[in-house]
């Protein structure tokens, strides 16, 4: 790689792709000591050309590569794309098909969630307890996923017109049962992790990104939210059934990395009242329209922008006389955090320790910036 | 005449057993081989069973019917028979003696340690805590070395890492010592010990007592102190060029530190061997039963606070040791210096 | 390594008792390796999140003496969980020749394997073409279970093996 | 300010330097601009009208007519509405002044760009590979002459 050059002063020190926390990237530090000067993201290392495969499936094909893209979070992300197919052909979507994929979203926003929360105890080597707590309560998630859609991660559940499924006998029973569980839960996470002493002294005041710079470096998701920015799509064009539900988009006003990780472990509480919602009031009817399995599009484009666990996700969708999208351009949200990333250590000072700490306050998901 | 031969071998081998057998023992079983290399053992099954009971896991299983006790046993000869890479343009002899050395340096310490008045390997009597301080202060050298050896940005940021985190927390420690000593009237470790037949130190010296056991926790680089080889950032640290049965050597040697310093612990503040005789063992059983007693509980204890918190940053560590340890221990010393003065201790 | 072992081996065939030496130690090296295997942490791409619940809770690969690790140079395998990129693949080689003997290479997924469903990608490339691999384990993502069975059956394939510092073919 | 009202905002104010805008649907717009004065709209849009967040950029080749396009998305915190800014561009001559001077965080994606379309831009300041290997020689992968398997030399 044609790498930016170093001062002679500073140590140049490459973390990855190998390495426990850089995650499938390569994070160049410059460093003097322990003092980060500089940081170089150097991504590309899982890019398998998604939009350009995506050019030569049809329109139902394309589900399948779409939700490879984020494992931890594909609802939100094949969401987006269905709902670009469905805005380009005219589809209409019945009533309870959007709720079930409300709720099937937010199983996978909590899981996404979880998660970066288990990745962010160990970062700040706290690898025994949370992490491997979170993996255990990620599988009440699982089950539950499992049971609806017959796969753990990548289920393929959405299709253009509606969801491959209805919901199994007493479905919202264990909705509801998973849902008090995880609440029990989450208190113990508030005692073990974030009210931690060493857990607060290594995340209060690390990184503080302020308002008008996370405006200004184009931050997304519960970075910009971290913020104090109240930004969400669910809120601003509600789609699916978010319209219906009842929640608040949460922010933080401290700007750091604790207040980024607190508006996670606030956000899992906002998706379990839906997700409580969801199972009590989900109406009747239909899931699907029918949907033609070979379809000719008329030349258009469409944009259609999700929430996903990572931010605001736009899939930018071109279409020509034919069965394949002309393109399909991903606006992936970590690819915008990534560049917020570098910059961080020009804005607030960052020692070589809180690097792990910056990095997972982000919750970077390179499978997505990468595409 | 083969027969006087055998005979007057044999009548020298048990006159030699019968004069040295304590120091036989002393070296080979109690502070010695055995028990160091048990407890490195025992410690690292234990460390694993118990993290494991942490995340609700099992933890090590299959290896040794259904408990995993041979699992440490399995890692070391898997260790053993790995091949050994050296790094490009380094002297084999410098990369390679340094884990030999991390790990035998601290376990010379061990020898001064009472385990009962009579059962002390190297009983210097009134050089026991300085020369303690001494040996376990070459120590933090060798990692030093170790990182410089590997030729390795990781290892070279974790050896000074290391040599940062030692100076802060050696200070106090050695303050926290003086006070003991002063306290006890003498520098021998036996004394110490007999001197807190009425009440262990750890209560008159009740700061001491919190720092040292800071102290001890950052010596053997343990959560949450293990800075110089914190996963997330170095990799290993220091220990990252270390492969096969040397990498198995710097691991042993966190648990020589570790038990060289806990032991220390005991001796200073929670009586050492001291403790209510019993009968069937006989009073310099019974006092060793007593030290290991202790060991023990200190080694959960100590496990547990890894379960329980995260790593602090090498800043904030500094601080810890500059700001809060050594002022505190140089109160400690005051303290003890004005009851000795007011003569209620 | 592997050829200076074997002709060790076989100048010393004339010491009687040599054979079952070399059995005892071929038995206690394999059932050492068997039970300590360390893989890297090398998440190259999707399959990711399922290596980590089949470290974590309902399955935890420890109980095997599998114990993922940080550094490279400790290691004994390599778990490439998910997609190679042209990228990554040369990363995957340099981790792989950083590696001590004897050293094991397990595919997980399908990606890996054969490219899984981005088999008409430009940048995805198989990993068997860079590196020697032992189990493929496949499946999109493969469920933990099959994680398991397919460390299980590197276990069988170390234990097989039949002389010190060389892999079985 | 609503859909509408910003496209009138715009046409009026910025006739001459841009080809057309539209409201494509709620909450989306499109305006495309001249090569040559794309700057100027671009400051005027972050200052004047409030696209203060930059979300993303991409390219999109039509080979049948000759021309590539680079289309950044911006969006604005305050009124939600998300504008694609577009730049027609010469297949033959595909260069385009660069945006990290307007929204420094364009950088990543013209990067990206560059590397998928071989757009140039000029005065970026770090025009190395994102996502590509660095020996990579196989052509621009989402033009839509790519050959798919070329592979590296």
């Amino acid at each position: 790689m044609s790498e930016p050059t170093i001062t002679p002063d500073l140590m140049r020190i490459s973390w990855g792709p190998q390495h426990p926390m850089s995650g499938q990237t390569r994070i160049l530090l410059d460093v003097d000591g322990e003092k980060v000067h500089k940081i170089i993201a150097d991504l590309g290392f899982t890019h398998r050309g998604i939009e350009k495969i995506l050019e030569n499936r049809s329109f139902l094909q394309g589900i399948v590569p779409i939700e490879r893209m984020v494992m931890i979070d594909t609802a939100n992300i094949g969401l987006g794309y269905v709902m670009a197919i469905e805005e380009s052909l005219g589809i209409e979507v019945p009533e309870r098909a959007h709720w079930i994929r409300s709720l099937v979203c937010e199983l996978s926003r909590i899981s996404s969630h979880l998660y970066a929360f288990g990745l962010q105890a160990e970062s700040t080597g706290y690898f025994p307890a949370v992490f491997l707590w979170t993996t255990t309560d990620r599988t009440v998630l699982l089950d539950l996923m499992e049971e609806l859609t017959g796969a753990r991660f990548s289920y393929n559940f959405f299709l253009p017109g509606g969801v491959m499924k209805d919901l199994t006998e007493g479905f919202e029973d264990r909705v509801i049962e998973g849902v008090q569980y995880l609440r029990k839960r989450f208190e113990d996470y508030w005692t073990a992790m974030i009210e931690n002493i060493v857990f607060e002294a290594r995340c209060n005041d690390v990184a503080v990104l302020k308002p008008e710079d996370a405006i200004r470096l184009g931050a997304t998701g519960p970075v910009l939210r971290g913020s104090g920015i109240s930004i969400d799509v669910r809120k601003d064009e509600p789609y699916a059934a978010y319209g219906d539900l009842d929640f608040e988009v949460i922010t933080e006003s401290a700007c750091d990395s604790m207040a980024r990780t607190k508006v996670r472990y606030r956000e899992i509480g906002q998706s379990l009242n839906m997700m409580e919602q969801v199972a009590n009031e989900i109406p009747g009817g239909p899931i699907r329209t029918r949907f033609p399995l070979f379809t000719r599009s008329k030349p258009g484009e469409v944009y259609s922008r999700v929430e996903t666990g990572r931010g605001e996700m736009g899939i930018h969708m071109f279409t020509a006389v034919g069965m394949n999208p002309y393109r399909v351009k991903i606006n992936s949200p970590t690819l915008r955090n990534m560049y917020v990333f570098e910059r961080l250590c020009e804005l607030d000072e960052m020692l070589m320790a809180d690097v792990p700490v910056v990095i997972n306050s982000i919750d970077p998901w390179y499978l997505d910036s990468d595409r | 005449m083969n027969v006087n031969i055998l005979a007057s071998i044999w009548n020298y081998a048990t006159e030699f057993l019968a004069v040295n057998a304590k120091p036989l023992l002393q070296i080979y079983v109690l502070p010695g081989l055995i028990f160091i290399l048990g407890f490195a053992i025992i410690a690292v099954w234990f460390e694993r069973k118990f993290l494991a009971r942490a995340m609700l896991r099992v933890g090590p299983y299959y290896c040794g019917k259904r408990s995993g006790v041979l699992q440490v046993f399995a890692d070391f000869l898997k260790l053993f028979m790995k091949e050994i890479i050296v790094p490009k343009d380094m002297n084999f002899l410098f990369f390679a003696a340094m884990p030999v050395l991390v790990s035998t340096v601290p376990a010379l310490a061990l020898i001064l340690i009472p385990f009962d008045a009579n059962w002390v390997l190297w009983d210097i009597g009134s050089l026991g805590l300085p020369m303690f301080f001494a040996i376990a202060g070459i120590a933090p050298l060798i990692p030093i070395f170790a990182g410089w050896a590997s030729n390795n940005k990781y290892g070279f940021i974790g050896a000074f890492r290391v040599a940062y985190m030692y100076i802060s927390a050696e200070i106090p420690l050695v303050i926290c010592g003086a006070a003991v000593a002063i306290m006890a009237g003498s520098f021998d470790l036996v004394e110490i010990v007999q001197a807190q037949r009425n009440m262990w130190f750890a209560v008159p010296q009740f700061i001491g007592f919190v720092i040292f056991f800071l102290g001890v926790i950052i010596e053997s680089e343990r959560t949450p102190f293990d800075i110089p080889v914190a996963e997330v950032e170095l990799v290993l640290g220091w220990r990252t060029e270390y492969s096969g049965i040397l990498f198995g050597f710097t691991m042993m040697a966190e648990y020589v530190m570790f038990q060289a310093w806990t032991l220390l612990f005991i001796t200073l503040y929670l009586g050492g061997f001291n403790g209510p005789v019993l009968g069937f063992l006989g009073v310099t059983g019974s006092h060793i039963f007593w030290m290991l007693a202790k060991f023990a509980f200190m080694v959960v204890l100590i496990v547990l606070i890894r379960t329980v918190y995260p790593r602090l940053r090498l800043d904030q560590m500094l601080d810890l040791g500059w700001k809060y340890l050594t002022p505190l221990a140089l109160l400690n010393l005051a303290l003890v210096l004005g009851m000795k003065m007011l003569g209620v201790y | 390594m592997a050829e200076e072992s074997c002709e060790l081996k076989r100048s010393l065939d004339w010491v009687p008792g040599s054979g079952a030496v070399y059995s005892v130690v071929d038995y206690v090296a394999g059932w050492a390796r068997k039970y300590s295997i360390w893989p890297i942490h090398l998440v190259t791409g999707c399959c990711g999140p399922e290596f980590m619940q089949t470290s974590g809770v309902q399955y935890d690969m420890e109980r095997l003496g599998i114990l993922p690790f940080a550094s490279v140079r400790q290691c004994d395998c390599i778990m490439v969980v998910g997609v190679v990129s042209r990228k990554m693949a040369l990363r995957v080689k340099y981790l792989y020749e950083q590696m001590g003997e004897p050293k094991y290479v397990v595919s997980v997924g399908a990606c890996p394997t054969g490219r899984g469903p981005f088999y008409d990608s430009y940048a995805a490339v198989p990993v068997d073409e860079y590196v020697p691999v032992d189990v493929y384990i496949p499946g999109c993502p493969p469920r933990p279970e099959a994680i398991i069975q397919g460390m299980m059956i590197l276990q069988e394939k170390i234990k097989n093996t039949k002389r010190i510092g060389v892999k079985s073919e | 300010m609503s859909e509408a009202e910003l496209v009138e905002a715009i046409t009026t104010s910025h006739a001459e330097q841009i080809e057309s805008a539209e409201v494509l649907r709620s909450q989306r717009v499109s305006v495309v601009v001249k090569r040559e004065v794309f700057l100027e709209v671009a400051e005027a849009l972050r200052d004047e009208y409030g696209f203060k967040t930059p979300s993303a950029a991409g390219g999109l080749d039509y080979p049948k007519e000759e021309r590539m396009q680079m289309i950044y998305y911006l969006f604005n915190p305050d009124s939600k509405i998300t504008l694609t800014l577009r730049v027609d561009l010469p297949r033959d001559d595909p260069t385009l002044p660069t945006l990290t001077g307007v929204w420094e965080a364009m950088s990543f994606h013209e990067r990206e760009a560059h590397e998928m379309f071989g757009i140039e831009f000029e005065g970026h300041p770090n025009m190395i590979p994102l996502l590509m290997p660095p020996d990579w020689r196989g052509g621009y992968p989402l033009r839509k002459d790519f050959k798919g398997e070329a592979g590296e030399e």
